[in-house]
């Protein structure tokens, strides 16, 4: 790494953005501006600063559409616009994949599109912290803002996150290193450890790491609740743990005044899923007789809790919502992408403000393989290799403006700092644009005429 | 009596929902409601009779005198008697996900396998799966706390992960392996396992039983050894033999009882603790 | 357009009209004196109109209800219908979904929700949501009882910055009025602890709970706000809280109202849920009914009103700010918690619960309910509510309407062992024939509401006041509610008519039209450069100790696109 | 114009030199994915097509003991499969060691091909602790898009995995037909 002067060549500066990358959403962000580009940004980490100084090379500035060759060709808005519409009107299984990074009033436009055409809608929860949500459905969700955190916590727990390669300011702004009212000397007053099979670069300035075996999660928390309740261990060493650790541990974690315990994918991903962090929150609830303890999910889009929020409050589900019948439905294994293209359902899938190509596992990818993909983003990535229409949308915090919501459920309000370029479109625009024009094809939803509600429930 | 045959003519990528077509609802159609009765697929719907030929012999004047039955590939059919509460279905065929979901009477039998959350939040009848069942087997509806209540689930192969999810009541029975986490978070019930359990049986339960004839691999912290049973007597049912008895889960304060066969489980108390392998865990039990 | 609503028969108690048959007109959103041969007749023969309800303490948009929705799909689940042409589909029983709200709302004939719990700091979202839930005009109310910066000014005494700061944060949050929940206790959970009574002191900030109460009633007086303080007392829930509570209301009776307040209201405290809150005893072991001494205070004194929370019997979910009441809540029910803590303000706490008419502590709670809508004399005093989703979704209003409306099916539930006998031994409500006419219920709904939080413009059929307007099926002259108590649930249950603003919501009991929601907001006017100087004094803790800027902070005109702007002179 | 560098052409690991043969020509181990920075700075600034993305995400991160095992170097190339599917990477000495037996590829395309689609009905697939094999390989690692048509196969005619594989490559930068911008610019719209 080579030093770096500092930018001094810029028009203005315009304060107070809200970095658009990961779900710390930092809203304190400088972007130096010169001829209508940010060309530097202040406060931001690694991650929000490559970001919001993205790579134009790769921008999509035009809509294409893939022409008989198999070749992305550059048309005009109405053609392309036109296209997807089309896919949309004519498939019976449609999914709209994606809205964790735009803004919840581009996701009010796909909510009434995806329920007009009875379509299935779900974000990027579903790969990383659907389990998560599952989990605080099935065991609740002691939760707090992170400025308690910040001003109360003297114990700081990140179980299977590496907040310093995922969320790089989330220990310096929120959790650890900042100085808080009630612990004015920063990361002195703070005992902070790293649960990870990996001595990841959160560990390495953790005090205290516990490396449990891979898949051994499940085992662990449930010995230390064991331990809380006051049992006696009789295995030696759990889950790659010797058991005198995690005496300690739980005599740490009921000594604290505050505690947090910050969960990522490390939990989500293995072997029990969603029961990893069912028992987590059993954990901190049974915490919570001897000291006060509460936990966050790391989410990792800066408004992928914004769609879980949202969807929460226009149809009473979190994600993965089916409306193919006429009213929503939310089932694990049925209404999730993954599960959809593993059981190669869908027949039309819109990508927005995502990255499949990315993201999903190859069983899943091949069916975008064999069915139209329609693609709303900023970048071409791995995504627009498996695209037939492409729409450049615009980037919500920079370009445009918007609403996203916190890892912690704090409202944002992103501003805009520059002008997007010509061609491209607000996300919104796309969305509803695409709405009337799936109207105009397809006159009268074709759902069924027959549900009868659950007759007890009013 | 009623025999209702459904012989399929085609199948369809896109699962069809059967969740209309219960002896509840149809008890009294003749061929020719089948013939206008379309049936939900994805956003919209078809007529059932592009999918199936559907022959009707005999009268019925409830549910409880339909016999159903479904022949052809149903891996892309699904809710088959979903809240069904009288009657008789046989599927000729694997199927797909929540057969015999929330039903609170009659039969299902299906001549193959079936998809995830077989019975689930069943309060009655009796489903029997001969081939292998997925995960949430007799299970809860997401969030639910009260899951199966009442009825009866035997499955002739294995079952997936978190079989009997928060059991409320009613039996599984399991004859081949169970993979991790069955019973998880019951509270009342009795699932029964003549196969061998991976890890984890009775996460988080309340209070219920839980019979393992066959070999544990890793158990909780959360369960209290309590000492070898001899032909232990579980809701009226005696099982012969010796049998080693936990109680748990812990974390809950927890009354449910886990009996392992002492025989099979030899090691059990000697080398308890020993790794199982992570690989039969995610692969074995899935293409079992 | 100019319409005429014939023959209803009429029930508007702030204008002392008790049942009688006559026209209402109105014309462009107004009722009127009288409307041209033109305007559209609707035929309301022999049905009772009166103003569109007012439910004064709900819980309808905001993060509480968010996390509410989010972590219980089974509730989602239940009361899932289609979409219609008019309407989009429905989820949910005790926490719908924001449409789902509207729509149901509308079809009780109601018109305006108060929103009764706002934090500031996710102020944007409760906004969010009331832009989604469509019919209803919905006020909301910000926190301010656990604030850190109400704390330590009412440990000053300094009752003129408190005022200063209401008044901006009611700009910056756009809401309504003050709401105080548990004050100083949801601080203390900061820590997982409590306070205990009104005398307690939260950890650290060394200021009880009766310091700030008084303080922040002294401010709203101060800047003449239409509604009075708004509070949820210390103890919610606690057996043997009764005298805490009357310990709350007896500690402002001495706050002298605003002049220019008193003119529009009565109070100068309105408690709400008052059935948490009256509860006898050391234990739920020796629980009783403490609802007489309770309403005899309220009886005796004018300065006080208050809502009821009337349990319904229902599986339903319990959220409030009072987060440490709702950990003990699931200590005893061992079903799933939810615990929201927003910083330097408030805390909130979300359990699912099943009241059941076989357990006995349910059915006391539910027998307080009742007994204080029986205790308490003066209709004006009280209000009709559930707490809605505490102590039973709104939905079940028409089912309280006919309790009260008869003596007959309370004996009945009571004598049948519908409900647990503590019902008769705990509770004087197998005592109690009192039973509302319509007049009353149309008051306990409507006209009380409206005065206790100073509308001007609705709760009532005066020429002028918005046409917020419902009709039932009901024909008031040839029903004996005592016998007919399921023909009243069921008239109440579905408004034949539903107006608002002048426009047809629902017409032949079908939602038949959907309208925007709008907020209400009051807009202090004369303190902006005490605002000024509170904000430009709080401003270094704000930039160290907030998690987000201030620019962040307050609610952009962008979320509340089509607000009701309330101005109040406040000097 | 300047612009600030916020990325790097290479992830900076930590140096080891491999000497010998290595004792092995297949390693068992046990396959994590996840996220980490240099990942997360190419994918966001859209540089997807480029070498650095090739870097950063399609790299197998190993302890420096299996490395030995194997007799292979910071950015030799290995195949790494599982039952999903192979892959070919480069390997690096990972900053997390020790871990011997796990390997570390962060998440993106290659990974992609090599992890679980099983959900158990979790919505989740099964992304981490997975079993493969790794060994040594001649075969070099594609880029971006080349990657995506050797895997999917989506617009070429091509079965033949091979054949594909060593197409032309489609190069750092996105392949479409271009038409002048004034004659697309809607100014309607």
């Amino acid at each position: 790494m080579t030093y770096e002067p500092p930018v001094t060549d810029y028009d203005h500066i315009v304060e107070n953005c809200t970095c658009a990358f990961c779900g710390c959403n930092c809203d304190d962000l400088d972007y130096l501006v010169k001829d209508g580009h940010v060309v530097a940004v202040r406060h931001a980490c690694r991650l929000g600063a490559s970001k919001i100084m993205e790579d134009m090379d790769q921008r999509l500035i035009v809509p294409m559409i893939r022409d008989e060759n198999g070749e992305l060709k550059e048309v005009d808005w109405d053609t392309a616009l036109d296209k997807a519409a089309e896919y949309i009107a004519n498939s019976i299984r449609p999914v709209f994949y994606g809205w964790s990074e735009t803004s919840t009033e581009t996701m009010k436009e796909g909510v009434a599109l995806g329920e007009y055409i009875g379509a299935v809608l779900d974000n990027q929860a579903t790969i990383c912290h659907g389990p998560s949500l599952q989990a605080v459905q099935n065991a609740g969700y002691p939760i707090q803002t992170l400025g308690e955190v910040q001003n109360r916590a003297d114990m700081i727990a990140y179980s299977g996150s590496n907040a310093m390669n995922s969320h790089p300011r989330h220990m310096a702004r929120y959790a650890v290193f900042c100085r808080g009212y009630f612990r004015q000397r920063g990361r002195f007053d703070r005992t902070v450890v790293t649960m990870d099979p990996k001595f990841s670069d959160t560990a390495k300035c953790s005090d205290k790491w516990i490396g449990f075996e891979q898949n051994g999660d499940y085992g662990f928390y449930n010995a230390i609740r064991a331990v809380l309740r006051g049992k006696e261990l009789y295995q030696d060493v759990i889950s790659g743990i010797p058991k005198e650790d995690i005496y300690e541990l739980a005599e740490e974690m009921k000594n604290a005044e505050f505690g947090v315990l910050f969960f990522g994918l490390g939990l989500t991903h293995t072997l029990s899923k969603q029961r990893n962090i069912d028992i987590a929150i059993k954990m901190v609830q049974d915490l919570n007789k001897y000291s006060k303890w509460g936990l966050t999910p790391m989410r990792g889009h800066f408004n992928v809790n914004g769609f879980n929020i949202f969807m929460a409050f226009e149809c009473g589900f979190a994600f993965g919502v089916d409306y193919c019948r006429g009213y929503p439905r939310y089932m694990m294994g049925e209404t999730n992408t993954i599960d959809l293209l593993v059981r190669k359902e869908p027949d039309c899938f819109m990508v927005i403000a995502a990255d499949p190509g990315a993201h999903f596992p190859n069983g899943a990818n091949q069916h975008l393989a064999d069915i139209p993909v329609i693609q709303i983003d900023i970048h071409w990535g791995p995504s627009t290799e498996l695209a037939d229409v492409v729409l450049p949308g615009s980037f919500i915090g920079v370009e445009c403006a918007g609403t996203s919501y916190r890892m912690d459920g704090v409202p944002i309000f992103m501003k805009k700092a520059i002008d997007k370029p010509e061609t491209c479109r607000d996300d919104e625009w796309i969305v509803r644009e695409l709405k009337e024009r799936v109207m105009k094809l397809r006159e009268e939803p074709n759902t069924a005429p027959k549900y009868v509600p659950n007759p007890n429930a009013l | 009596m009623k025999t209702i045959t459904f012989d399929q003519i085609k199948t369809s990528s896109i699962a069809l929902e059967f969740d209309e077509l219960i002896p509840d609802e149809i008890y009294s159609w003749t061929e020719a409601d089948f013939a206008k009765y379309q049936v939900p697929i994805g956003n919209s719907r078809f007529p059932l009779t592009d999918f199936f030929e559907v022959t009707v012999e005999g009268e019925a004047n409830g549910p409880d005198e339909v016999e159903m039955i479904i022949n052809g590939d149903l891996n892309r059919v699904k809710y088959i008697g979903c809240k069904m509460s009288g009657g008789n279905i046989v599927c000729n065929s694997s199927v797909d996900l929540h057969v015999g979901a929330e039903m609170s009477g009659g039969s299902i039998l299906v001549k193959g396998n079936a998809a995830a959350h077989a019975g689930r939040e069943m309060s009655g009848g009796y489903l029997e799966i001969e081939g292998n069942t997925k995960e949430f087997t007799g299970a809860s509806y997401i969030g639910e706390w009260r899951g199966m209540t009442g009825g009866q689930i035997v499955v002739g192969g294995n079952a997936g992960k978190q079989c009997g999810e928060c059991l409320t009541g009613g039996k599984i029975h399991v004859k081949g392996n169970c993979d991790i986490l069955a019973g998880i978070h019951m509270t009342k019930g009795v699932i029964e396992i003549d196969g061998d359990v991976n890890r984890w049986p009775g996460g988080q339960m309340k209070n219920g039983n839980i019979i393992i004839h066959g070999f544990l691999g890793r158990l909780l912290e959360g369960f209290v050894l309590n000492g070898i049973v001899v032909d232990p007597e579980v809701e009226g049912v005696t099982y012969e033999g010796k049998y080693i008895q936990y109680t748990g889960d812990i974390g809950l304060n927890g009354k449910g009882n886990l009996y392992l066969d002492a025989e099979a489980n030899k090691e059990k108390l000697a080398t308890y603790g020993e790794l199982d392998d992570e690989y039969t865990s995610i692969r074995e039990y899935r293409n079992l | 357009m100019e319409y005429i609503l014939k023959n209803g028969i009429v029930y508007d108690p702030a204008n002392e009209v008790n049942g009688e048959k006559m026209d209402v007109m109105f014309k462009d959103g107004i009722i009127v004196d009288d409307v041209s041969a033109d305007a559209e007749v609707l035929d309301v023969t022999d049905k009772i109109v009166m103003p569109a309800g007012i439910d004064p303490h709900a819980h309808v948009a905001g993060p509480k209800l968010v996390v509410g929705r989010l972590y219980r799909p089974e509730d989602s689940r239940r009361g899932v219908t289609q979409k219609t042409k008019v309407l989009r589909s429905e989820s949910g029983f005790s926490i719908p979904s924001c449409p789902a709200t509207g729509y149901r709302y509308s079809r009780l004939g109601y018109g305006t929700v108060v929103e009764a719990a706002m934090p500031p700091l996710e102020a944007k979202h409760t906004h969010e949501e009331i832009a989604t839930i469509p019919q209803i005009d919905i006020p909301a109310m910000p926190l301010f009882g656990n604030n850190w910066f109400v704390m330590e000014y009412a440990k000053d005494n300094n009752i003129e910055d408190i005022a200063a700061f209401v008044a901006a944060w009611l700009k910056l949050t756009k809401g309504y009025g003050i709401k105080i929940v548990n004050p100083c206790g949801s601080e203390a959970w900061g820590w997982g602890m409590n306070v205990h009574g009104i005398n307690d002191k939260a950890p650290y900030f060394d200021v009880t709970s009766k310091e700030v109460v008084v303080a922040l009633a002294k401010a709203n007086e101060m800047l003449n706000l239409p509604h009075s303080i708004h509070i949820h007392p210390n103890d919610l829930g606690h057996p043997g809280n009764v005298p805490t509570t009357i310990e709350t209301m007896d500690c402002v009776k001495d706050v002298k109202k605003g002049s220019k307040a008193a003119e529009i209201r009565d109070q100068v405290m309105h408690v709400c849920h008052l059935q948490f809150h009256s509860y006898t005893g050391n234990s739920w072991k020796d629980a009783a009914s403490g609802a007489e001494e309770v309403a005899d205070y309220i009886n005796k004194h004018d300065h006080i009103t208050c809502d009821i929370g009337q349990v319904t019997l229902d599986e339903t979910t319990t959220m409030t700010a009072d987060a440490p009441m709702e950990y003990d809540l699931f200590k005893l029910s061992g079903l799933k918690w939810a615990n929201k803590d927003i910083e330097c303000e408030t805390a909130a706490g979300i359990i699912p619960c099943i009241y059941s008419a076989k357990n006995p502590v349910n059915t006391l709670q539910w027998a307080i309910g009742l007994e204080l809508f029986l205790h308490i004399d003066d209709p004006w005093k009280v209000c009709l509510t559930t707490d809605h989703p505490n102590a039973g979704p709104f939905t079940r209003y028409p089912r309280i309407i006919s309790w009260l409306m008869s003596n007959t099916r309370r004996m009945e539930m009571i004598e049948n062992r519908e409900v647990h006998k503590w019902a008769e031994k705990r509770t004087t409500l197998a005592t109690l024939d009192r039973e509302y006419d319509f007049y009353d219920i149309a008051t306990i709904s409507r006209a009380a509401p409206a005065r206790i939080y100073g509308f001007t413009d609705k709760g009532a059929l005066t020429p002028g006041y918005r046409a917020d307007i419902a009709v039932y099926d009901i024909n008031p002259n040839d029903i004996d509610p005592s016998r007919q108590y399921a023909e009243i649930e069921k008239g109440f249950n579905v408004a034949d008519y539903t107006i608002k603003d002048g426009q047809i919501l629902v017409k032949d009991k079908e939602i038949v039209k959907v309208k925007e929601s709008q907020n209400v907001w009051v807009n202090v006017q004369g303190w902006e450069k005490n605002e000024e100087k509170v904000i430009n004094n709080i401003m270094p803790f704000f930039t160290q100790y907030y998690s987000v800027k201030w620019e962040n902070y307050p609610v952009h005109d962008h979320y509340v696109s089509n607000p009701i702007r309330i101005d109040v002179d406040g000097k | 114009m300047h612009y600030a560098n916020t990325y790097l052409e290479k992830p900076v690991v930590p140096d080891v030199k491999i000497t010998g043969e290595g004792t092995t020509d297949v390693l068992k181990c046990m396959l994590n994915t996840g996220s980490d920075i240099y990942q997360g700075a190419c994918k966001k600034r859209g540089s997807t097509l480029k070498e650095e993305y090739k870097n950063a995400s399609g790299t197998c991160y190993m302890d420096p003991r299996d490395m030995a095992k194997l007799g292979v170097n910071n950015w030799d190339t290995v195949l790494v499969k599982t039952d999903f599917g192979e892959v070919v990477l480069n390997c690096a000495v990972s900053r997390d060691a020790p871990h011997e037996g796990t390997v570390f590829v962060c998440k993106g395309p290659w990974a992609n091909t090599i992890v679980s689609h099983d959900t158990y009905c979790c919505s989740d697939p099964t992304y981490k602790g997975i079993r493969c094999t790794v060994e040594k390989t001649d075969r070099k690692v594609l880029l971006m898009a080349d990657l995506m048509r050797w895997v999917y196969k989506k617009y070429v005619d091509e079965e033949d995995d091979d054949v594909v594989e060593n197409m032309d490559s489609l190069g750092e930068l996105p392949v479409y037909h271009g038409r002048k911008w004034e004659e697309l610019i809607d100014h309607d719209l």
